[in-house]
């Protein structure tokens, strides 16, 4: 009822851990993939270790609105990654490797590395919203996006899928130069930040930060039905989702499976098992046999 | 969200340790931790070590961000979010407290919580033995690995003759991982009952970053206190991750 | 003490009334000039009359998070509107016209027939995220913004204040367009929608609208704080302000005042007089004497 | 937030007039009301007619949204929000309760909440009349323009007479603004306190848009019902404003 396919990979279910939250070490990604996910994207990985930013790194919002996170693209670098894969590959679901790079090559030799280590598809993260020189400083540059994409194509075997940034106001055109892609992840986070007024300065270390969670689920919707409405290539949902209804609000837009980050915040690992549960009482009340019949349902045109 | 208190008092407990005095109406259980920002300067968790009304951090100063820390006066303000993780379970019985250096910032609430522990207080050497007289209710026996007070030797081997002489229901214990490491050993060995509370690099305090995990456990949220899972940590004692979250 | 000064403009408090809440009839802008707001935005007031799009317009998101709306500038034609205009200039507070157009010549006319009614300001509306051929379509076209701001620079004497789109990954460079403007508004809603999962369509008539309320405020307040570190010109922070402590983290990152829209939902319309309140307790509480002293506190050069 | 209900009963109440019924936890007052939704069709406002536990809505056909709720049969589903506004204050003394049309179904909840009001239920011809045999505690009269039941002419006529004879603590009234402003003239008249529920196009329903505004008062939240405030309405019955805004 609830398996998914997307590019060939089949999943369990439709809900896998959006990248950077509990996927830097393989024993924490072996815990959640046994917590009942469907797959897991890794942390974005990089060619080399990379501390990230000072504390704070993360500011919660109140009234469980999200968070802002500026974490910095903090990793072991790829070298010292294959290890924490081997042990996550246990987990018997699809893991898909994140990288992050700025140029076409750097990403190329990211994703043949991930390809080695044994991910079912490599993830560009295309929008990281607070590093420079990474994320979404390369994901708006279309000639790049392009280079990016074709140049890890034509490297690796492996499905790829493309990250694409809500922060701006050509996302059709940022899609269309990513065309190449096997799937696009919609959305990475928004970029804002917080200020501490008794403090009279930003909170994070880094000023900037990347809003997740409840906030911006509208922003993700919004993108994924938009670019479900112009594209064949299959959508991966992200942004907010912290329920069964988000996630199904998010398939009805267009998505062919769901990624999920900040809900583990406010419903711990459990979220993945307690979603999964949610969405599929929803199709038994509703009669809808897969939930994959859910994609693009709520597509007016 | 953090929220501002005020430094109220400022107690020097041992070499490079003091303890910060202010008021807060969160509720923290004993091993419970919060995380405390000095603008500008940085962020870390600490240890409730004083709870009730007047509540209190005891900061050993380490780096940069404890050091700023150390140099604040009664006035100044800390800003703090929490409690947050899973404190000490207190459970019936004969109970043996076993703290290595500023671990004993984290037990001291709850050695007030229990009704007659016997409890261990461990350093290197005298000066660094961290509340030596704070507790009315408690058998305390004091260990420095020099032997300029108390016993002479480590934590664990003056825990390791305690075991041999009483039958203890549950061992509570903070410290150098090596300690707690040592400590786990004994309570296999002596097939008693432990809790560790556990100290790991920690970014988010809230359960999502994976920098504070240690064998897919998330020592913000999953711990700081363990019990039964601390038998198949074997990164105990053995694995720490840097910030880019690379083993050590 | 909580008065400001915006190009020239005083105003009783920094809370000015944002564009499209409360502010279609002259009757409701005198009233809620009566109930203590600084200033007040009209409506954004185009060419010709426009019904807006069909109900549902508005998206009330749980948990106060904030609404989606797409009322799609719906307003009577500028030849209707000084009717209004004389009614709410009796208020005494300082007005804004907003004005909406497609091209530099209509931006022109429109602003040019507001100051003949009396408006002490014009706000161009470049950022309307959900009508098509306005607001945020014409707002990322540098070139156009350009020509917008000057024909109307050229045409009228009051200060003309640009309402940029956070929808956009090139805000520097929006706002280097539009530097000729005297002030610049940041930000107009976040383009985002909401499906019903029952009805399995999106909510709004128009499927896309844009997010307002506590949940933008993130988006909002790195706005203002990355405008404010490269241009002089003075910003009005706007994006979910909702409490005294919001307006101030808004002055904060560099904000001379502010507008507030949505939380009249969540306040009514003393939301006003409270928030001036609420400002007023905290500066005192921290020996500040006049508000403008917050502004840019929190820059970390 | 929308709420899905599904539809009970339907009941053919007058002409083009129907109530549906529906199962709902909310807990309106007379006078409030809610946003009814027909997805891909229209959303409107609706007063509550039947309060309680199996709530009801009754509904004129006017236009496109309502014809297209007077195509639904029971089993099919409303999607609601609400209730919204400011209902009727229910004060002592002697009430007179007046509705025009399908104003009578804001009213009614009203009328059933008072101990023994004398209510006017009136409308153009008598096949419009509504809910005429619906109340066990009133004292009803009627009145048509065209004579086709009780008394003929205006309610306002019917009403000036009533009150020509009777000294009333409140005026109750909803129904055509013509109607209203013809009430508001007789309670300034004879010195009545009164209360009318109003109707203005609407579209937000919760405050912010302006469009069911009459003289800086908006009918969705500082309405529907208004009393003191209507004295100086000067738009009343005079000036409504189309879906830009503009004055019609
Ligand atoms: C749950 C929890 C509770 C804690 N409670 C207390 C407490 O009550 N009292 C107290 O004094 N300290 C406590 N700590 C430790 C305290 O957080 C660190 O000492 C502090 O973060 C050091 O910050 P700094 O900026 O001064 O040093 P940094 O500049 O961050 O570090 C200086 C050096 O110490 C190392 N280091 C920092 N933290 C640790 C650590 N946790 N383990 C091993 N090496 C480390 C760094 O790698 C570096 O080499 C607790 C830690 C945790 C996780
Ligand atoms: C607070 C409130 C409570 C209401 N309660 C009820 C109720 O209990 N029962 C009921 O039958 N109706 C009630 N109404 C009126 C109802 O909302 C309208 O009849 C409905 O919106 C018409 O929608 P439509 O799509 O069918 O017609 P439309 O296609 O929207 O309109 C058809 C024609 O009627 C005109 N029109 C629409 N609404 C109004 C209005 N409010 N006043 C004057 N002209 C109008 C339009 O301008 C148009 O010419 C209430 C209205 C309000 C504001
Ligand atoms: C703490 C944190 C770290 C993140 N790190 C990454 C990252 O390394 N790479 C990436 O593509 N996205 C990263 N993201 C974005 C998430 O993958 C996701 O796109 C975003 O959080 C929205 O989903 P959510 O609301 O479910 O959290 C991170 C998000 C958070 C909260
Ligand atoms: C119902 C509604 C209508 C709006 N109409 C306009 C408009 O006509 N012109 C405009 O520039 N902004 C318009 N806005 C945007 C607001 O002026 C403001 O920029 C935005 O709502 C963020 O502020 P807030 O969170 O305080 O509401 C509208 C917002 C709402 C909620
Ligand atoms: S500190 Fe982030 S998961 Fe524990
Ligand atoms: S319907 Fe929007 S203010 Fe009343």
């Amino acid at each position: 009822m609830l398996s998914v396919s997307v590019n060939g990979i089949q999943f369990r279910n439709p809900l896998i851990l959006a990248s950077g939250i509990l996927d830097e070490s393989g024993a924490t990604m072996l815990r959640i993939a046994r917590a009942g996910a469907g797959g897991i994207v890794t942390k974005s990985v990089g060619a080399k270790e990379r501390a990230g930013y000072g504390n704070p790194v993360v500011y919660e919002l109140p009234h469980e609105r999200g968070i802002i996170n500026a974490i910095g693209l903090a990793n072991p670098g790829i070298d010292a990654y294959g290890e924490e894969l081997r042990i996550a590959l246990q987990g018997g679901v699809p893991i898909i490797g994140s990288v992050f790079g700025s140029t076409a090559e750097e990403f190329a030799a990211l994703a043949k590395k991930m390809e080695e280590y044994g991910v079912h598809a490599v993830e560009l993260n295309l929008s990281c919203p607070h590093a420079s020189g990474y994320g979404m400083e390369v994901g708006v540059d279309k000639k790049l996006v392009r280079e990016i994409v074709s140049a890890v194509k034509s490297e690796v075997q492996v499905p790829v899928w493309a990250k694409l940034t809500p922060n701006t106001h050509d996302l059709r055109g940022i899609a269309a130069a990513a065309e190449d892609a096997d799937a696009f992840v919609l959305i990475n986070t928004v970029r804002g930040m917080a200020i501490d007024i008794n403090a009279r300065r930003p909170v994070l270390s880094n000023a900037y930060g990347g809003l997740s969670g409840p906030c911006i689920k509208p922003v993700g919707v919004r993108a994924v039905y938009e670019i479900a409405r112009e594209f064949d290539t299959p959508i991966i949902g992200v942004g907010g989702i912290t329920t069964g209804e988000d996630a199904i609000e998010y398939m009805m837009a267009g998505a062919s499976a769901v990624q999920i980050g900040t809900a583990i915040l406010y419903r711990g690992i459990n979220a993945f098992r307690e979603i999964a549960g949610e969405i599929e009482s929803w199709l038994i009340e509703n009669g809808i046999e897969k939930v994959s019949e859910l994609v693009g349902m709520a597509q007016v045109r | 969200m953090y929220r501002v208190v005020k430094i109220e008092e400022i107690i020097d407990e041992a070499k490079d340790i003091k303890t910060f005095k202010f008021r807060d109406s969160s509720s923290p259980l004993p091993g419970q931790f919060y995380m405390v920002w000095l603008p500008g300067i940085d962020e870390f968790p600490m240890s409730i070590s004083h709870i009730g009304v007047m509540k209190g951090f005891t900061v050993k100063k380490i780096g940069a961000g404890t050091s700023a820390m150390h140099a604040l006066n009664p006035g100044d303000k800390l800003w703090i979010r929490g409690p947050y993780g899973r404190g000490f379970e207190i459970v019936d019985g004969t109970a043996l407290v076993v703290g290595g250096g500023s671990g004993m910032a984290t037990l001291a609430p709850l050695i007030e919580s229990l009704p007659e522990p016997d409890v261990i207080i461990a350093a290197r050497t005298a000066d660094e033995l961290l509340f030596t007289n704070r507790f009315k209710n408690a058998n305390v026996h004091l260990a420095t690995d020099d032997g300029s007070a108390g016993f002479k030797g480590f934590a664990t081997q003056l825990a390791a003759k305690m075991l041999d002489e009483k039958k203890y229901e549950m061992i509570y214990t903070c410290g150098p991982e090596p300690m707690l490491l040592g400590m786990v050993e004994l309570a296999r060995r002596y097939d008693v009952k432990i809790q560790a509370s556990l100290e790991r690099l920690m970014k988010c305090g809230i359960g999502i970053c994976d920098s504070c995990s240690i064998n897919g456990y998330r020592v913000c949220v999953d711990g700081p206190v363990f019990s039964e899972e601390l038998f198949s940590m074997d990164e105990l004692g053995r694995v720490r991750r840097g910030p880019s979250g690379k083993k050590m």
